[in-house]
């Protein structure tokens, strides 16, 4: 409570800054986000809505030279609707945009985007089908190429066990995305994967993809999944008396917020993540912080891929000069090019990003010890 | 043992799907009408019980009874609302208004709940699991209770309509509502008394549902509500044991194929099957079989 | 009872054919239009029909009666083809049915109306006879959808044809109404009209003047006898109405429980003791 | 001739009001005047009328409830999809138009032929037994389509069954689906599409074999006993639905750089049937409007914030229920009943008639 008035204190102090700085007319930026707010993904679409909505309210308590008029749209993860999103968005002025959320209504409008000349920054669409061919899509996350390669590599290099599992989503861009380069890598380092079972978004029950690792002697099993499946997976484990290392990725931070499970389950798990909502670092503590009071819940990797996504649109603009008033065609070309020159310090990383719209950051692994992310060392 | 364990899971899905599908079958056979609401009361079900056991502290039965009367009470004030005023009407306009119906119940989940996932409580049904042959089989407290309670819920259900009075009526309404009418039977309270029990039904089967498999979210219900469906069909829909056969065949079946044909494939083959069974008993496995008067 | 209809009854004469039936004498030269030979179904063990023997000339007005329940529809039925004989065969112009469908039976030359009305309601008297001149007049989807000159021409050849069929019953003027919305004699003899165009060799009337009052029930026992002279066909109808009956059929079978009890014309049935004992003699009685 | 003339009023109002709208959009967009938002509906505002128009001629017209539509409209856009990048890639077709059209024919054959091979089982059943596996295959549909792998080589395209180790260029993805799509839809070609329905649906109806399939809607035995194959006609009726699905699919597909095959999961085909009961079942033109209206209405209801999605369920229930309430209806006609008379004035003597024929 104490920490919240503090912060309280703080952002009235800011507030009382900006509104001196205000006078020297500050450059308003129209940023929208797209995302789904509703439907069976919402839950991304609001973790990254809410990320945003914070990092906005903190530049435009701040008071820099720019301000943040920061709106949401909700585009149920369904490509249609994302368009429809985006139009209304660009009609309502725009200037880039901040989205979308998940991988295949990303794809579609970034299309749309492209040929319109609409900077975007995703913060959390990985596919590489979202950047391919386009220079004015941006990422925030990692691509799920990388991530599966990284995971392999980590396995590899650090020791883990080498007779490995993997459980994915088949129905889902992401997962696939992440199983199809890991599964690659995996044999190309010569680790045994001895077990790959799938699952779909209408899947509840677990067992038959946690026996068939089990039966199969698997060691580690890698899930390249989000946590709500990898919570399922984690208790079906646990009733089958199954103790495998395992081995998560991105998708995987939130499992120990989820209201009601029993983190002792996930005891142990490692994953691969830029974003920890556990670190200790004073900018994810005042993110955490914040989140929690304004939203009730801990952000996820989602949420602080978003925060961090703001904050990069704003210093791009700044870095290519945005001016009030300006259309984003007008800034699009300025922004590419800014974007690929500035370094963001985040609460998932220091980021710095290439022409083909790719983030680079370092991914930190992390176990879960009695009920928190610790870093790991082998 | 690898496919008794899948066995055991299977009845376990499987009866879940088979009390759900009681409540298709029966408000189908009564009311005439696909309430495809039906799912999204098994996600209010999880959420009531949940709230009452983790926010209110009330002890595990209290906390299933509360998400079986709010349930209940919901049903029957879903019926007499949205499909009520629409008796006269298409089957079709039904549907629809039943449609949106569901669509309302997941947005307002979705306005009161938040959309992140939630895990609901094992204590709730905190029996112990058994361990068989040497712990080669181990059935979980979960699937004990639910295949029990699959059994026991079959069983009343049988008796009480079959026994009572109100259990009559409702055979009645069912076979002709213009006549039971005309006995002086009240359909409106009968229909309103069908949703009721599904509806307490469906409670139970969100209970059931997320004890096994403990994520869920405002669009938990909506897939095993039609899986359900399916099985009403499967079963023969209006029919009481078909409900209960078709639900445990369809859930035997999801989960030997994804053990040992494909998980990609799964629920092609669930549906599949279901086609097949169609198509050699038109009316499913235990449907009346009713001859067109000419 | 009208002159006409009168006229028609003295002019008929019965004779018995090698097969043990008996047909008008001016039918018997040829196939009759109808041969039933031991005709049975079952219903779960219960014999609905039993044994149905029945032979109707070709131009034949022939009665089916009997009380409620006797299986009379359900003799309809076997004979249009809803239902698959247990035992016995239905021959049409003398090819045996067995296994066919309705639509085949129908393309047989057998046509027929419903007890319970069954038009399509929601569509015009005119749409009604089309639908039946569905098999006679005909032109391919193709046709429909492009409106190529075949549609046009057929089109008009349908409306031709429905509005001289539906003069028989003097109802041109109500072609464009909905059907379902007629009065309900109206309705019945739409029915006919219909059945009519599918260019029967037999016509099944099934109680066609149920719920007619007296006047159009005479009416209509002209129409069914205009309706033989002018197509030379066979028909065959069931009713309950004995003035009817008596009045236009030539021969008249009785059924009870399934069974044929009695066969013969109208004075032969209305003197034969059996069936006044299980049918006619309650009947009259009630019906006075 | 009443009944002929209304038809043909209610034909050339159909055709009238689409091609109007047509003419004030495009007439917007030259001056600028329409909202991007608006703009970039216009395409998926066709292939849902499409869609509803298509739906309306099995569950209208041929009586039968269908709840799988979405997948005859899955199978046309992925097949548009691959068509249309298979000629690209393979024989440099850049003519954007022509190979529209050649997508949507291939979409729409493919589409028809699934329409058959599901036709088959499905129209030995009845009623909501019918209903059920329509669901079913929209389902298993939806499943394959997961695990369909297609890439195209040189002039050669190839297909992976759960097996994405292909040459060349992949078209689709799996469950990834359709990616990197070239966009060539046009609203002059959704436009065109809607009129090919219209006309189809329309002439259809008033033809031999329309009349046939309306027949086995509203008496099967009785359309038999006169007849009518009956299985032909459903058949007909079900396949001819499933090509303009098809040819709507291939025009959406190739509307979006990107189709993934949960767009066309049982949600889509309830969607679709939500059109046509609005619509008024068996009613083209009321179709084509709900498809309209409730494909803009979501949009419209952005402003709602989050409780946009909750008012769109409100919505729906109300209108069904107030349509479809026998006393909310009555209260309803007797509030349009003064208008109404004004425009009967002329003829009162049929307005007579005609509320005589009511009470009965």
């Amino acid at each position: 409570m104490k920490k919240l008035l503090a912060m309280l204190m703080a952002a009235a102090l800011l507030l009382s800054c900006a509104t001196v700085l205000a006078d020297e007319e500050a450059i308003t930026l129209k940023i929208a986000h797209i995302g789904p707010l509703t439907g069976a993904a919402a839950v991304y679409g609001n973790a990254t809505s809410n990320g945003g909505k914070i990092a906005a309210d903190e530049i435009n308590a701040a008071g820099g030279k720019y301000r943040v008029e920061y709106t949401t749209y909700d585009d149920t993860h369904d490509a249609e609707t994302s368009v429809n999103a985006y139009s209304k968005a660009l009609d309502d002025g725009a200037q880039m945009i901040l989205g979308t959320t998940t991988t295949s209504p990303c794809i579609a409008v970034s299309a749309e985007a492209y040929e319109d000349r609409v900077f975007m920054l995703t913060p959390s669409a990985s596919s590489t089908a979202v950047t391919a061919d386009k220079d004015n899509m941006y990422q925030v996350c990692f691509t799920d190429p990388a991530q599966g390669t990284a995971s392999a590599e980590y396995i590899k290099q650090n020791g883990l066990p080498t007779k490995v599992a993997v459980i994915y989503n088949n129905a889902d861009a992401y997962s696939t995305g992440i199983y199809q380069t890991f599964v690659d890598k995996a044999k190309e380092l010569g680790l045994d994967v001895v077990s790959e079972t799938t699952f779909t978004d209408s899947t509840k029950d677990f067992t038959v993809q946690v026996n068939d690792a089990k039966n199969a002697g698997a060691e580690l099993v890698f899930l390249p999944i989000y946590y709500g499946p990898a919570s399922m997976i984690l208790q079906t484990a646990a009733q089958v008396e199954y103790k495998p290392v395992w081995f998560g990725v991105d998708g995987m931070d939130g499992i120990l917020t989820i209201e009601g499970f029993d983190t002792s389950l996930a005891e142990g798990v490692l994953l691969l993540t830029p974003f920890s909502a556990d670190a200790q670092d004073e900018k994810t503590k005042n993110f955490v912080a914040t989140y929690q009071a304004q939203y009730g819940e801990i952000p996820n990797q989602f949420a602080a891929d978003a925060y961090d996504g703001v904050y990069a649109l704003v210093a791009a603009a700044e870095k290519a000069g945005v001016q009030n008033g300006a259309t984003y065609a007008d800034i699009c070309d300025a922004m590419i090019a800014a974007m690929q020159e500035i370094t963001v310090e985040g609460v998932t990383g220091t980021m710095t990003w290439s022409a083909n719209g790719e983030v680079t950051k370092t991914p930190t692994a992390v176990i879960i010890q009695n009920g928190a992310y610790v870093g790991f060392n082998k | 043992m690898f496919f008794l364990s899948n066995l055991v899971n299977g009845l376990s899905l499987g009866s879940i799907y088979a009390i759900i599908a009681l409540g298709y079958t029966m408000v189908y056979g009564i009311a005439k009408m696909l309430n495809f609401a039906h799912g999204d009361v098994i996600m209010v079900g999880a959420y009531v019980s949940f709230c009452a056991f983790q926010y209110w502290g009330l002890p595990p039965v209290v906390s299933i009874l509360a998400a079986m009367v709010f349930c209940t009470v919901l049903g029957v004030v879903i019926e007499g609302t949205a499909y009520r005023p629409l008796r006269q009407a298409t089957s079709l306009a039904v549907l629809i208004t039943a449609i949106g119906m569901s669509y309302l119940l997941q947005n307002l989940a979705l306005l009161i709940f938040k959309s992140d996932p939630k895990n609901y409580p094992a204590q709730i049904i905190g029996m112990p699991g058994i361990s068989l042959f040497g712990g080669q089989l181990k059935i979980s407290g979960v699937t004990l209770v639910t295949i029990l309670a699959n059994v026991v819920i079959m069983v009343l259900l049988t008796l009480f309509i079959n026994r009572t009075k109100l259990g009559k009526a409702m055979r009645c309404v069912s076979e002709d509502r213009g006549a039971a009418e005309l006995m002086g039977i009240s359909v409106n309270r009968t229909i309103s008394l069908t949703f009721a029990i599904g509806s307490a039904l469906a409670a139970i089967a969100g209970v059931l549902l997320c004890s096994a498999y403990p994520i869920f979210d405002p669009y938990t219900g909506s897939m095993p509500g039609i899986k359900a469906f399916t099985a009403a069909v499967f079963g023969g829909i209006g029919s009481i044991p078909g409900a209960m056969v078709g639900g445990l065949l369809l859930g035997i079946i999801e989960i030997l194929s994804r053990a040992y044909i494909s998980t990609q494939l799964a629920d092609a083959i669930v549906f599949a099957v279901l086609i097949v069974v169609l198509l050699v008993k038109p009316t499913g496995l235990l449907g009346k079989q009713i001859r067109e008067k000419v | 009872m009208s002159e006409q209809v009168k006229k028609h009854r003295a002019g008929t004469k019965m004779v018995p054919v090698p097969t043990n039936a008996i047909v008008p004498e001016r039918d018997v030269d040829e196939i009759p239009v109808l041969e039933t030979r031991h005709l049975g179904i079952e219903f779960g063990g219960l014999k609905a029909v039993d044994d149905f023997n029945l032979t109707i000339g070709k131009t034949e007005i022939a009665g089916l009666i009997g009380p409620n329940g006797a299986g009379k529809t359900t003799v309809f039925n076997l004979l249009t083809k809803v239902y698959e004989p247990t035992t016995g065969a239905v021959l049409i112009n003398g090819k045996d049915l067995h296994g066919m469908s309705i639509v085949q039976a129908s393309k047989l030359g057998i046509a027929r109306t419903f007890q319970n009305i069954r038009l399509f309601d929601k569509m015009t008297v005119e749409e009604n006879v089309r639908i039946g001149l569905h098999n006679q007049i005909k032109y391919d989807m193709f046709s429909g959808i492009l409106r190529l000159p075949r549609y046009w021409k057929q089109e008009k050849r349908q409306h031709e044809k429905a509005m001289e069929l539906l003069d028989i019953f003097g109802m041109q003027d109500l072609a464009d109404e909905v059907s379902g919305s007629l009065p309900y004699g109206v309705q019945r003899r739409l029915e006919i009209v219909r059945a009519l165009a599918t260019d029967p060799k037999l016509l099944l009337l099934d109680e066609p003047a149920a719920g007619m009052n007296p006047h159009e029930t005479e009416e209509l026992m002209e129409n069914i006898a205009k309706i033989r002279d002018r197509f030379q066909i066979a028909i065959l109808l069931i009713e309950h109405d004995m003035s009817l009956v008596m009045g236009v059929c030539e021969g008249i079978c009785v059924l009870n429980f399934g069974r044929v009890i009695a066969k013969g014309t109208a004075d032969e049935i209305q003197a034969n003791p059996v069936v006044i004992e299980a049918y006619l003699g309650k009947k009259k009685e009630a019906a006075k | 001739m009443r009944a002929k003339r209304k038809k043909l009023i209610y034909n050339a109002v159909t055709f009238g009001l689409v091609i109007a709208a047509f003419l004030i959009c495009q007439y917007m967009i030259s001056t600028g005047q329409m909202t991007r938002s608006l703009r970039n509906q216009l395409i998926p505002i066709c292939c849902w009328i499409v869609m509803a128009v298509s739906l309306n001629l099995v569950v209208g017209i041929s009586g039968e409830l269908s709840l799988g539509h979405a997948g005859f409209m899955s199978v046309g856009a992925f097949t548009g999809i691959v068509v249309s990048g298979w000629l690209l890639n393979a024989f440099q077709m850049e003519d954007v138009t022509l190979r529209l059209v050649l997508a949507m024919a291939a979409g729409g054959l493919l589409a028809g032929v699934a329409g058959v091979l599901i036709g088959i089982p499905v129209l030995r059943l009845k009623g909501d037994y019918l209903a059920i596996v329509t669901l079913a295959f929209g389902e298993i549909i939806r499943n394959v389509m997961d695990c369909v792998y297609v890439s195209v080589e040189g002039q050669g395209l190839y297909f992976g069954f759960l097996n994405n180790k292909l040459p060349g260029t992949l078209l689709l993805n799996g469950p990834n689906g359709a990616v990197g799509v070239k966009k060539i839809a046009t609203f002059t070609a959704g436009f065109i599409l809607i009129i090919i329905a219209l006309v189809v649906i329309l002439n259809l109806i008033n033809s031999r074999s329309g009349r046939a399939i309306m027949a086995i809607r509203d008496a099967r035995i009785a359309a038999e006993s006169v007849g009518i194959n009956i299985t032909k006609y459903r058949m007909m009726a079900f396949v001819t639905s499933a090509i303009m699905a098809g040819m709507a699919g291939a025009l959406y597909g190739l509307n979006y750089s990107t189709l993934v095959a949960s767009k066309f999961k049982f949600d889509q085909s309830i969607n679709v049937l939500v059109f046509v009961v609005l619509g008024g079942i068996g009613n083209t033109l009321g179709a084509v409007i709900a498809a309209t209206a409730l494909t803009v209405l979501p949009e419209m209801l952005r402003d709602f914030g989050q409780y946009r999605m909750l008012v769109y369920a409100v919505l729906l229930i109300v209108i069904m229920l107030t349509t479809n309430n026998p006393t909310i209806r009555t209260f309803l006609d007797r509030l349009i009943a003064p208008v109404k008379r004004l425009f009967r004035k002329k003829n009162a003597a049929e307005l007579l008639k005609q509320t005589g024929g009511d009470a009965q």
